[in-house]
């Protein structure tokens, strides 16, 4: 029964919730720039817009490209589910294993590479290739810094990182949660191809790389991508704003008003990190190319500082 | 049962040679015993495993010289790596049956088929051998059929080359392991592998590792050893080099944990430090050298040599474990190399045989001739795709399991208090990270390239149809793939008889039995992943995503059109990314690494904006071959040649007085002793 | 009985004056070596049965035993097997114009007064006339190695018979020595008896001795092919006839590590340790296995480099012989008897190699497995055989030696006989492999085998190396062991 | 009795000195053939000995087939080769004649010094003798690496031949009599086809100067 109620929270929560983080960040660096910006909730309507269109599809394409759509955006759901919004709500088995989230994701992430590929177009192949480095060069950060807390928690799991975190006090005062958070903010930004990344906004092929790969995409396979792109984003706030700042004050509370709260503290916590997202992109200008590696032994050195910390202090 | 698999393959070799006039029949009587017999060993083997008894002494047989015995014994370790041989047999040969007709009136088949037989029976009595002399007998008749095969299409000059350097490599080797051996009886007197190996005093135990370590890890082909493999994979036949690649260098992880692990057992912790960290090397610089390949072939050689560093990873692991003697964790990481041994021969034989349909059928290796590949050759395609997926160690097949579990162990390798041995499992970590995202990369490349997107040659145009056994004997090692990795605790229950047998402790247990598999790190009840629920949760959500389409949007429309060009109007396969042009960003990020040399020709026509051709030539640089082998290869020679003319010098006086001297030198030997 | 072994080859030789045209030459040599084998199975049967076959009349100079029937069945069968390779090949050179029926006659002759100075050389007792019989294989084969009459050959023979009468002139002083030593101890009838010797040889004087071992090993070394003596060897194995080169390198090498051999069972029984022949041999053997690993790197011609493979394996066998366990004698007779089979059967490969390519130099050939199917096999398994794989019997010999090496607590030496092992095999694949493959190479020759008999002979040796690797028949092990035994003064 | 033969090991010893000292092949062979001579002499005065003593006729006939053999047969034969190739003057040693000498000096030290070991057997002489007679054969190998001709070899193996006989002779009252003449049978046949090849290398090389015989080399 938990399980249920858990699994019907998670998709509902994530999956609505996921496009509003792009309307706050897009407004808030709309209001940055002096623009009234678009609503909030734009891009709930350019979804059901899309939904609507009927669909393009190269002919040289194959089966590949017309399943991958649904292929990343399930997965990225599967991955929501790993990441509880509220610990309040536990299933009654939980599998859900950090590094499996990861190589889950790495599925999702495979066929839309290949997708890129299939259409036998410049900018699709473009795409692919940016996105296969970027995303095996943040690889290795990913897995420590998710180990470093795993080590703490004494386990992959995401639950007990989490209630781990919980009774940690506030984490990030803590030097391994602090830096382990920074190096996590490097991954966010990378994993949702935001400036200094990526720029979803563009469509100059010198600076694209996720859109190029999904450019031959329209209708609903392209509302599709879009969504799934932001549920993996949410996914990873989500697993952010549960371990680095747990709201440990609702301990011991029960009952549905309880679990109401969490999940509103819940959104609140996100929204925090997408202003703060949003201020990264403001203050940011997107890299060369090949300056992104730069970035990513950034945050693997955090990662890694965070781990010597966790040697250091856990003892 | 046993007995009677080695005569099936006996009988197959001897058929293979008698009916060698007729090519279609002898490939096809030949390949079907060697598929009896592998069905034949797979019973067998599971049933050994399954069933309580330990060790089955199959034969003996004394001959009048001293030392040289026949001698087969099977313990469940031998039996695991049997059971593994089997089914890859049984697929390659099915597979063989349909691939084997290119050589129809071309080639000897029949040679071929005893060959092949043979050195399946090879590789047989490698594993099962039981003592350490039978074993080099089998050991070295292994290379020699195996080099036989490599150089089986003997007319281009790089599979002699290939041959060569191969067969002289895998001696060197060998030489290692004979020293071993000698070590071991100058001790012991006498070469019982299941002796105990009490009496061998610490240094010389040190010396042994050494030694069998160089020994096998040549034929793991692990590096800096590792320079024959990317050659001869690819010069051997596609079926061959599935079963090189799936079982041969595996005999050379078996030989470690049988001679390390089972015979002298664990001494220090730098033995599994030192294995840790050859197979970290191996697995980054094995996979960053596949992603740079261009031909199938070497790009799925060089990934074997990073998918031997996984294992060893996790096999060093074990060592350290067992070295401070923590056995459940000892236990767990040997149970992760040798899933990972399994699941490599079944997904890595498969990619070899879906490269050898690809050759089989476009007659090329190279990938920038390929393309599109998807809608000619739909099934094999399927196929390669589950085994890259495999590979690449995605949810929810096989490969991921293995690399959990060895994630797992060595996340349990750290603990406080040991500061040096953590910062080596956080490398090893880092390590596996990094060599399995790019490996996604790689066979993301491989499949992508070859089987998506537009022909860019003829080759892949004008394709020939693949006859249907190919095509079954890669259906079923993909089914395995999958099963493997939705119900691994089935397979590990296989796996869990060898920890067993060292540590007494059985793992399977451990890890939550049924459609869970779960391990434990430290007391606390943790991680866990149940591949089977994201079997079911994800076509669920596949068609929660159908239906919400149906609802939002109504019914899907779908319009056919061209890939979007610009408006250029000719949108051609040569506007594509080509296989060198994907790996590009990387080959530049690791410049260091692969020194990238390219080469310009530009034929400059009318104007300097319109040249009338562009060539562009980019090549990486191997560095072992440059720095290390062909200097040392370099001086050999130059001293062989000066000192063989400063010796045979022709000039007879010079001889009488190397008489001369040797006279007087003996007679004052004589004096002063 | 034994006599006939002595007789039937003199015999033959006469015939052969006597009588002329080809057919009658190759019927009547391969007559008399068949009878020869015939022969030989039986004196090896009574050698079983009684240990020794020992004959009154003429002094009773012949002496047999387990050690001396061992290598003579070397020398008979092998003789056996050339006289058989030799028809298809003669044939061939004359149908080339390479020579006529006189020389073919000459050449039978010598061949089998070299058949009979090996013979002798083998089953006499007396030292003595044991060196006159080795100085005669020289003499006799001399012409032999010279048999093409060119510049090459020539040279090879001139320098072939100046080093090894050089060298065997030492032998004499050796023996003379021998003589000296035993002289207060053995009365006139005895003299230079080998088994004299051997019985009374605690009493014999052991400074005297050690001289005569060392100028022994020195003579019978230059015609065992021990480096620094080995210099006539590879020229000599090079320019002969390939029949003629498996005897020398399968046979004349062998009986003249059989004499060393006698001489250490002296020595060290008198001594009462190994440890002053030891060194010596052990030294000998790893040089001449170092050096011949060394040429063999860069060797540029097959025959040449077989004939240094040659050396390398004598090394081995000195090396055996220096250890003086029992392992290591048997190992070391073993080793003798794959080597002679193994080398011989590469040599009359190298024949029909030669014969059908008119080149020695190895760049000069291509595709020998097409063009030659059945010998290019056998040399090529041949090779692989030589260099020491499983299952050859090499290997099973090679193993041994090394074995010994360790289990005498000089793992060192072990260690470097492996390394230079590897060596001489990375030499053989790199050079000789690529005759093997490729197209037939620039001159086009039509594929298929003409010396019907001799690659029969060839499979034959190929068949017997292979098997005799896992499996030798129990009289062939007893024979081994009780020569063994006899060595060690059991 | 033994002085003299003390004297005459000496004389040999003596006789292959000069040998070395020679230049001119007729000098090489006359110099052998004196050098037989003294051998046979000593030969004789060992056969005379031993038929008082033992009665032992062999020693004298294998001085009789000495003097047939090595005094009067090899030299003509020997000649004649020579005469045959006609070559006069021999300038053919690698370095000059006192060197050789003092080299051939030193080998005879050297002898001494290695086989002073020897316990004295029968006579307290023998050592002296034996030491000698081993010094002749080294000299003759050295006569052999110094010379280029190949009649010189020929020469250069005869004495080193010689040495062997003699200090059979000396040492031991000589070898068992078929053994000796064993031995006599394979110096006449080595003799004969060095001769022959002698003739060969000249006819092919059209020289016999060894040196030439450099095209096998590694």
């Amino acid at each position: 029964m938990s399980t249920f109620v858990y699994i019907l929270v998670q998709i509902l929560v994530i999956i609505l919730l996921a496009p509003l983080v792009n309307g706050v960040i897009q407004k808030v660096k709309a209001l940055t720039q002096k623009r009234k910006g678009a609503p909030l909730l734009q891009m709930y309507f350019d979804l059901r817009k899309l939904f609507h269109k009927s669909a393009v599809v190269s002919e040289v394409s194959s089966w590949i490209f017309k399943a991958t759509p649904y292929i990343v955006f399930s997965t990225a759901v599967t991955a929501a589910l790993f990441v509880p919004v509220s610990t309040m709500i536990t299933p009654a088995a939980f599998p859900g294993d950090a590094i499996m989230l990861i190589y889950l994701l790495a599925l999702g992430r495979f066929f839309m590479v290949l997708a890129g590929l299939d259409t036998a177009s410049t900018f699709g192949g473009m795409g692919s290739s940016r996105e296969a480095m970027i995303s095996s060069l943040m690889e290795p950060s990913i897995i420590v810094s998710v180990i470093t807390i795993g080590l703490i928690s004494k386990s992959t799991s995401v639950y007990q990182m989490m209630t781990t975190a919980q009774f940690a006090g506030l984490p990030l005062a803590h030097p391994v949660y602090l830096v382990v958070f920074l190096a996590f903010l490097v991954i966010i930004v990378t994993e949702s191809s935001r400036i200094p990344v990526d720029d979803p906004a563009t469509h100059l092929e010198l600076t694209m790389v996720h859109e190029a790969m999904i450019l031959e995409y329209s209708g609903r396979h392209l509302a599709l991508m879009e969504l799934s792109a932001v549920i993996k984003q949410l996914v990873f706030i989500t697993f952010v704003v549960n371990i680095f700042m747990p709201h440990d004050q609702l301990i011991g509370m029960v009952g549905i008003g309880a679990i109401m709260l969490s999940l509103l503290i819940y959104v609140l916590k996100v929204i925090v990190i997408s202003v703060l997202i949003a201020v990264i992109e403001i203050s940011t200008v997107k890299f060369r190319l090949l300056s992104v590696p730069n970035l990513a032994a950034l945050s693997f050195i955090l990662s890694f500082l965070g781990f010597l910390n966790y040697l250091v202090l856990w003892r | 049962m046993f007995q009677v698999t080695i005569l099936l393959y006996l009988c197959a070799a001897v058929i293979s040679l008698v009916l060698m006039k007729n090519h279609k029949l002898v490939n096809i009587v030949s390949n079907i015993i060697c598929i009896a017999a592998a069905l034949l060993g797979t019973a067998a083997s599971i049933i050994q495993i399954i069933s309580g008894h330990d060790v089955i002494n199959l034969a003996i047989f004394d001959s009048q010289i001293p030392f040289i015995s026949i001698n087969l014994v099977i313990d469940h370790l031998s039996a695991f790596f049997v059971l593994g041989l089997s089914i890859l047999v049984l697929c390659v040969s099915i597979y063989s049956i349909g691939y084997n007709s290119h050589y129809y009136d071309k080639r000897n088949v029949g040679l071929y088929n005893f060959l092949y037989a043979t050195f399946i029976l090879s590789m047989f009595l490698v594993i099962t051998a039981g003592n350490a002399v039978f074993f080099f007998i089998a050991w070295e008749t292994m290379a020699v059929l195996s080099y036989f095969l490599v150089v089986f299409e003997s007319e281009q000059e790089e599979n002699q080359r290939a041959g060569t350097l191969y067969i002289i490599m895998t001696h060197l080797g060998t030489a290692f392991l004979l020293i071993g051996f000698m070590v071991m009886f100058s001790y012991t007197h006498s070469f019982d592998i299941f002796g105990s190996s009490d009496a061998i005093p610490g240094f010389a135990k040190n010396i042994m590792f050494v030694l069998f370590l160089i020994g096998f890890g040549t034929k793991a082909g692990v590096i800096p050893f590792h320079i024959w493999l990317p050659s001869a994979h690819p010069a051997a036949s596609s079926n061959v080099s599935a079963l090189m690649s799936g079982i041969m260098i595996k005999t050379a992880i078996y030989g470690l944990i049988r001679f390390l692990l089972f015979y002298l057992h664990i001494q220090h912790t730098w033995w599994g430090i030192l294995i840790l960290c050859i197979g970290v090397v191996s697995a980054v610089l094995g996979i960053a050298y596949a992603l740079m390949e261009n031909n199938i072939k070497r790009l799925l050689a060089f990934s074997s040599i990073e998918n031997i560093g996984v294992i060893l990873i996790g096999l060093g692991v074990s060592f350290i474990a067992f070295a401070q003697n923590n056995l459940f964790l000892g236990g767990l990481a040997l149970t992760a190399s040798l899933f990972h041994t399994f699941n490599h021969t079944l997904f890595k034989g498969g990619l070899f045989l879906g490269a050898g349909a690809i050759q089989y059928s476009t007659h090329t290796k190279d990938m920038e001739q390929l393309g599109g590949l998807i809608k000619k050759l739909p099934v094999t395609a399927f196929f390669m795709l589950c085994f890259s997926l495999a590979i690449s160690a995605v949810v929810p097949f096989n490969g991921f399991v293995s690399e959990w579990l060895t994630y797992q162990s060595l996340f349990a390798n750290i603990s406080p208090g040991q500061a040096g041995m953590n910062i080596v499992s956080i490398l090893s970590i880092t390590a596996l990270a990094l060599s399995g995202a790019l490996a996604a990369a790689c066979f993301v490349k491989l499949f992508g390239i070859s089987f998506l997107g537009l022909p860019r040659s003829d080759y892949a145009v004008d394709v020939k149809k693949i006859p249907v056994t190919m095509n079954i004997g890669m259906g079923i090692l993909a089914t395995f793939c999958l099963a493997a990795g939705i119900f691994p605790i089935v397979f590990l229950k296989m796996v869990d008889k060898v920890a067993l047998d060292l540590t007494g402790i059985s793992i399977a247990d451990q890890l939550q039995g049924g459609f869970f598999i779960a391990y434990y790190p430290l007391d606390i009840s943790g991680s866990s992943i149940s591949p089977i629920s994201i079997l079911i949760i994800v076509p669920l959500i596949i068609l929660f995503a159908f239906l919400l389409m149906r609802l939002i949007g109504g019914k899907y429309v779908e319009r056919k059109s061209g890939t979007w060009d610009c408006g250029f109007g000719k949108h051609n396969s040569r506007m594509q990314y080509s296989a060198t042009g994907f790996t590009k960003p990387l080959r530049i990020i690791f410049r260091i690494l692969y020194r990238p040399k390219r080469e310009f020709e530009i034929e400059q026509g009318r104007s300097p904006y319109f040249p009338t051709s562009i060539k562009y030539k980019v090549s990486t640089e191997p560095i072992f071959e440059k720095y290390l082998y062909n200097p040392m290869l370099h001086f050999i020679n130059n001293f062989s040649i000066k000192t063989k003319l400063s010796i045979q010098t022709g000039s007879i006086h010079m001889y009488l007085l190397y008489i001369l001297v040797t006279v007087l030198a003996l007679m004052l030997y004589n004096r002063l002793v | 009985m034994g006599f006939i072994l002595l007789a039937l080859p003199v015999i033959t030789v006469i015939l052969f004056m006597l009588f002329r045209g080809r057919r009658l030459l190759h019927g009547l040599s391969i007559a008399s070596s068949t009878i020869l084998l015939i022969v030989s199975v039986f004196l090896t049967k009574s050698v079983i049965l009684y240990d020794t076959v020992e004959y009154s009349a003429f002094w009773g100079f012949y002496y047999v035993d387990a050690l001396s029937i061992i290598v003579l069945d070397i020398v008979i069968v092998l003789g056996f097997i050339v006289s058989i390779y030799s028809i298809g090949y003669l044939n061939e050179e004359l149908k080339h114009g390479k020579i006529d029926t006189a020389r073919l006659r000459l050449y039978y002759i010598l061949m089998y007064s070299f058949m009979f100075t090996m013979v002798l050389a083998l089953t006499v007792k007396n030292m003595g006339i044991m060196w006159i019989a080795i100085e005669a294989t020289t003499l006799a084969s001399a012409f032999l190695v010279g048999f093409y009459n060119n510049k090459q050959s020539l040279e090879a023979a001139w320098k072939y018979i100046i080093i090894c009468s050089v060298g065997i002139a030492f032998a004499l002083l050796g023996i003379i020595f021998l003589h000296l030593s035993s002289l207060n101890v053995l009365q006139d009838s005895q003299l230079l008896d080998w088994t004299a010797l051997f019985d009374h040889a605690t009493l014999l004087e052991s400074s005297i001795l050690r001289l005569a071992f060392m100028f022994i090993l020195i003579g019978f070394g230059t015609k065992a092919g021990l480096s620094p003596m080995h210099t006539w060897l590879p020229g000599a194995h090079s320019q002969a006839p390939a029949p003629i080169s498996a005897l020398l390198s399968g046979v004349l090498l062998n009986s003249a590590m059989y004499g060393i051999i006698r001489t250490v069972a002296i020595v060290n029984k008198n001594l009462g340790s190994s440890i002053f022949t030891g060194r010596l041999l052990i030294a000998l053997g790893l040089l001449s296995v170092a050096l011949a690993a060394i040429v063999i790197l860069t060797q540029k011609e097959y025959k040449t480099l077989l004939a240094y493979s040659s050396i390398e394996h004598m090394g081995i066998i000195a090396f055996a012989i220096g250890i003086f366990t029992p392992g290591s004698i048997f190992a070391a007779l073993f080793h003798m008897i794959n080597h002679s089979f193994t080398k011989s059967m590469l040599f009359l490969c190298s024949g029909s190699i030669m014969q059908k390519y008119h080149s020695g130099k190895i760049s000069k050939i291509k595709g020998v497995l097409k063009i030659l199917p059945v010998t290019g096999t056998a040399f090529m398994l041949g090779l692989f055989a030589i260099a020491g794989t499983p299952p050859f019997s090499v290997f099973a010999s090679k193993f041994n030696i090394i074995l010994s090496a360790f289990e005498n607590d000089t793992p060192i030496l072990g260690v470097l006989l492996v390394t230079l092992l590897s060596i001489v095999f990375m030499g053989i694949v790199l050079n000789l492999f690529r005759m093997f493959y490729g197209d037939r190479g620039t001159q086009d020759l039509k594929p298929g085998e003409f010396n019907i008999p001799g690659t029969a002979a060839i499979v034959l040796l190929l068949l017997v190396i292979s098997i005799s690797g896992i499996y030798i028949p129990n009289e062939l092990g007893d024979l081994i062991i009780k020569a063994q035994t006899i060595i060690l003064g059991g | 009795m033994a002085n003299y033969l003390d004297a005459l090991s000496v004389l040999i010893l003596f006789s292959s000195f000069i040998l070395v000292a020679n230049k001119r092949v007729k000098s090489y062979i006359r110099t052998f053939r004196i050098q037989s001579i003294l051998i046979a002499f000593a030969t004789g005065i060992m056969g005379i000995q031993s038929l008082q003593t033992e009665g032992h006729i062999d020693i004298l006939v294998v001085c009789l087939i000495m003097i047939v053999l090595k005094v009067i047969y090899i030299p003509n034969l020997l000649n004649k080769a020579y005469d045959k190739v006609q070559y006069k003057v021999e300038k053919d040693f690698f370095f000059n004649i006192p060197l050789h000498v003092f080299v051939c000096c030193i080998l005879v030290v050297f002898s001494f010094f290695s086989l002073s070991t020897i316990k004295d057997i029968n006579a307290g002489t023998v050592n002296m003798q034996v030491v000698n007679m081993v010094s002749v054969v080294l000299i003759g190998l050295y006569f052999m690496i110094t010379r280029k001709k190949a009649i010189g070899q020929i020469v250069g193996f005869l004495v080193i031949e010689n040495g062997l006989f003699v200090t059979a002779i000396f040492a031991t009252h000589g070898m068992p009599f078929i053994v000796d003449l064993g031995i006599f049978i394979d110096i006449l046949t080595a003799v004969l086809i060095m001769g022959i090849m002698v003739f060969k290398i000249n006819e092919e090389f059209d020289s016999i100067d060894i040196n030439k015989l450099k095209n096998l080399r590694g």
